[in-house]
């Protein structure tokens, strides 16, 4: 994997909320082992930016390219090396921990056996088999997490990732990116916490 | 091709196993359909050859509401806490696994009511002979309701209380369903042959089969943007 | 004299003697219900003569009858259960209404299928749509949907209250169910037994309804008694006198 | 007590202000009613004299159900996004803060079916004396419908998709209600005096104004605890 | 307002979710002037004690008492003089700002017209007129900020208050709090972040 040319390339967005403009002709990329995080005050718009980038809403203008090919129309490879964590984790609260990442597995197109290691990582190997509605938050954001890991993605999309974490939770998310950061992994997410890594991380303000 | 089953299978069991998981909702379209079917005696005259006159249309209606009823739960929940953004970013294609979505639907909404149906027509006094033609109109009608339903769904699902809009924008495609169903057990308890309706009903369903998941897939992915 | 019934019941109520209590009692009952059950069944099967209507199919209602009011009975008893559970937060009279609802929809069940049954070789058909009829099978679903409720709510105080609840509620309908359904239309047959000053029905006939009458009653009871107590082991679990009490049993 | 009113006046003017908003939520009961209705000629015999028979428990049933569909929207919402929690934090007492919000919900579903209910009847060839007992019995059984209604979606709010437990819950306890009001209907169609079911009705609206509140309250706190 | 004495305090609560119990014999007391910060790993019971605290759920032993008296049984005086912010907001995303604030204060019992300072304090008084819909993460985090404020309870109970909001957003939070402790109001919180105000903090770890 090349470290110099950006894997994930943004040309050129513009995104339109309502009637305000969040930001226009936006372009930036990610190269291998790159950690971007986005800063910006309260609503400037890093939640619209990271749906964009994970394919999930278009840009009003501009695109987003993965590999040098636009993400809306290489939908399969891009979703299969990517994964996304948005502020709703997207867990079935009355599935078992253990379920939610198998389906999420299968739902990536992986094997359903390796979503243990990745539970024994985020420090949750124990309530394998508890249902997540009786999880607290920080334990269903440390699921997510495990989710993540578990897809073996290349492209990571982070939105807030620290939210309800506590301190040794904030601490594992930071040594996961730097590990991701050394696999030759991307990233970009966004926290209002300032986020102090060893290396490879630069960082994108919005107005 | 291994992995995209393995999806659907995983999908699939993951629908059953929540349907299950909330005993309620296992049991309840049917219970649902079994209540409204007895509101017919109830709030109309509970004669026995005006019953036996209006069985099929109440039966028919029921099953109609009761898959209505049970249809928002299909993506809403999934819309709500946010796994409906990761089946979109599934790298299988998402018609696939809406499919499996729906057949978890109909497996725990229209084949209860399937298996139940001839004991409520029973209740209303409806001929043997069209039992069976009931059951028939059924057995291809109830998955229609569910791939019908999942288009609307998938495209009042972002909507806030998009419940009652949903009843809009479905109910209108239900009629067709509706008219030629119960057209067809009518005329079994009256002895006329019955073939044309039911080969209806089959096409309209191999129809919906093909087309009903993509549009459905758009429509999420729309929702979703 | 009030007094004592008041620590009677003051002691009964608590979890720890109830159990020990409804232990004694149960193997009384369940003897009980065994022989009013047998002479009930024997005086009713072979010592009754047939009706000179109906001839033999009259027999069902040696388990119709009594069916049929063990349903309105248990609804009732559920209800004050739940009052004294809401009003005074007395956790084991929520245990017993909890107990009581599965019998409760049974029995319900048993009256319309030897209803049914009965109503067959009578009316002409399994089902008509008739007063007495209709207001049973929404006891049914009454039933069904207070045990479906309870179900699904995971915490078992808030279950249990959520469901006390619903049992004021459905309990106040029952009497306008009843008479709505009643008013509106009516086949079945009327008040037969219940009829004090001159029973119309022979004394060969109601001395065995009775036996059968009193022998449901016993049941339920029993097995009321013998559910809440497993019940009542599982939700005290944690609780010293339940720990003791098994380490203090000979487990095999 | 003016700042109860003004608490009770502004969580009513919220909700019909929500019901707005969603443009949809405020036609669409009245659309589910008028479809549910058009559903009945469709899936019996459209004969005039059928019709006739059955149009005051279709209309009645209609009404019922629209009802039903629409409950849910009454917490369900303000559940998930932790408006309820704030509601019943107030110190103002929990079953004034219930009645405006079923006031609200009468408005925005019985209401309108309300004054669409005389057309419809024209539709099923009702006839015209008739009409007039099914606005009596709409009247006051509308009100009765979206109070009781209260009760089961209070209880069952906590749990995700208790949409069809609801069901199961509350359609027993509006049986009273459909067989009476019904019951008037036919019988002002055939000349007979029907004042007895009214005051019946009258008389069950009073006691659940003055009763269901109190349980809905109660069933709310339990859903939060 | 006597600052010695515990205006809430906690009598021996226990706490019970499904299997496990999350604490047991736990009192405490918030005397005016206090602010007391929860603290305890993911999952240790801090949002249970909280909804506890707030009289939205009951312990399964133990009581909670205000100014003497057991708040379920004094519910309108209690409920009068506190505030609780969820995880949940509590706002109607399809009402304005402005709207919501006017809806609080009319439950609350008071006059309509005191939101918009509060408004200007959390620094959203140009978006009183947007829907909450359109607002950001954080931006709803403020409103729910306004919401307390505007009711001017004595007793703040908070979970996470700090979830969404930027650096400026931290800020003001922790004057609120300064300024709330001063004026003699008390406040139990939550937060995985240190909170280091200049006075009248005190901790409270959960096992
Ligand atoms: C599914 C059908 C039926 C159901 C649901 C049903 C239900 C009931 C109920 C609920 C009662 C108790 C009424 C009360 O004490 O208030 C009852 C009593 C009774 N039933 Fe039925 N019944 C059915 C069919 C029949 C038939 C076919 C017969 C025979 C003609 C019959 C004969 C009786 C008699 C004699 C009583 C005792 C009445 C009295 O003195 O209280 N039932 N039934
Ligand atoms: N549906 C919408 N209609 C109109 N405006 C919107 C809509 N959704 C968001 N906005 C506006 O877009 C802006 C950016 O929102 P976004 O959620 O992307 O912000 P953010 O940077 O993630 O903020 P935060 O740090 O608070 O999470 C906000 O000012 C918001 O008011
Ligand atoms: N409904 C439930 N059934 C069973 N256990 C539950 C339930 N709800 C919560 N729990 C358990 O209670 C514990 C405490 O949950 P709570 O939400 O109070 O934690 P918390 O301290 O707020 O954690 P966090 O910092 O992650 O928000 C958790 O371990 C959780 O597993
Ligand atoms: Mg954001
Ligand atoms: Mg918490």
């Amino acid at each position: 994997m090349s470290g110099i040319f950006p894997v994930l390339q943004a040309l050129n967005l513009e995104c339109l909320r309502g009637e305000s403009l969040l930001f226009e002709g936006l372009s930036f990329g990610v190269a291998a082992g790159e950690i971007l995080q986005i800063e910006g005050m309260n609503g400037s718009g890093k939640t619209s930016l990271l749906r964009i980038l994970a394919g999930l809403s278009l840009p009003s203008e501009g695109e987003v390219l993965w590999r040098g090919e636009n993400i809306a129309e290489r939908r399969a490879t891009f979703f299969a090396e990517t994964a996304y964590l948005g502020h709703h984790l997207g867990l079935k609260t009355e599935l078992s921990v253990a379920e939610n990442l198998s389906l999420a597995l299968a739902l990536k197109g992986m094997a359903p056996s390796s979503g243990s290691p990745a539970l024994v990582q985020v420090g949750l190997a124990d309530r394998a088999d508890a249902l997540v509605r009786t999880l607290s938050a920080g334990q269903r954001q440390r699921v997510a997490l495990a989710r993540m890991l578990a897809s073996d993605a290349l492209l990571w999309i982070l939105d807030e990732p620290f939210t309800a974490l506590d301190a040794s939770g904030v601490a594992l998310v930071k040594r996961l990116l730097e590990e991701h950061a050394a696999r030759g992994g991307l990233a970009v997410l966004t926290s209002h916490q300032a986020v102090e890594l060893r290396s490879g991380l630069s960082t994108l303000a919005l107005a | 091709m291994k992995l995209l089953l393995r999806a659907f299978v995983a999908l699939l069991q993951r629908d059953l196993l929540l349907a299950f998981r909330h005993r309620g909702e296992l049991v309840n379209p049917l219970l649902f359909f079994m209540i409204v079917v007895t509101l017919f005696p109830l709030g109309v005259n509970p004669e026995e050859a005006l019953l036996r006159k209006i069985a099929p249309g109440v039966i028919w209606i029921a099953a109609l509401l009761a898959g209505l009823f049970s249809l928002e739960s299909m993506f809403r929940s999934d819309f709500d806490d946010g796994a409906l953004e990761q089946i979109v970013l599934s790298p299988h294609p998402l018609p696939v696994l809406v499919l499996a979505k729906v057949l978890a639907h109909w497996l725990v909404s229209g084949l209860p009511m399937l298996l139940m149906a001839p004991l409520l027509a029973l209740f209303l006094s409806m001929p043997a002979k069209a039992v069976w033609t009931l059951e028939l109109t059924l057995l291809a009608g109830t998955p229609l309701l569910s791939l019908i339903g999942a288009i609307g769904v998938a495209l009042t699902v972002g909507l806030r209380r998009g419940g009652v809009l949903l009843t809009l924008l479905v109910l209108p495609l239900y009629i067709p369903v509706l008219i030629f169903a119960t057209n067809a057990v009518t005329a079994a308890g009256a002895g006329m042959p019955v073939a044309g309706q039911i080969y209806f009903l089959a096409a309209l369903l191999a129809l919906a089969l093909t087309l009903a998941p993509l549009a459905t897939a758009a429509a999420l992915r729309i929702s979703l943007g | 004299m009030w007094n004592a019934i008041a620590l009677f019941f003051h002691k009964l109520a608590s979890p720890k003697h109830f159990y020990r209590i409804s232990g004694r009692w149960i193997p009384w009952l369940g003897g009980i219900t065994m022989m009013l059950l047998l002479s009930g069944l024997y005086l009713g099967l072979f010592v009754a003569p047939p009706d000179y209507q109906q001839g033999e199919s009259y027999r069902i209602i040696f388990v119709h009858v009594p069916s049929a009011w063990m349903s309105l009975f248990v609804y009732v008893f559920m209800a004050v259960l739940s009052a004294i559970h809401l009003i005074w937060n007395i956790k084991l009279a929520e245990v017993m209404a909890r107990s009581s609802a599965a019998l409760g929809a049974s029995f319900t069940f048993l009256a319309l299928a030897t209803g049914s049954l009965w109503g067959k070789p009578m009316w002409g058909a399994w089902w008509v749509w008739d007063a007495r009829l209709t207001s049973e099978l929404i006891l049914l679903f009454l039933y069904l949907g207070y045990m479906a409720l309870v179900s699904a709510i995971e915490d078992s105080r808030a279950a249990a209250r959520a469901g006390g609840v619903l049992i004021l509620v459905g309990v106040v309908n029952v009497p306008i169910i009843h008479y709505s359904v009643e008013w509106w239309n009516t086949l079945h047959q009327g008040p037969t037994v219940t009829k004090f000053d001159k029973p119309s029905i022979h004394i060969s006939m109601l001395i065995p309804l009775m036996l059968m009458a009193l022998a449901f009653q016993c049941y339920y009871f029993t097995v009321v008694l013998m559910r809440a107590r497993v019940e009542l082991l599982d939700r005290e679990r944690r609780s010293a006198w339940v720990q003791e009490l098994f380490l203090n049993s000979r487990v095999p």
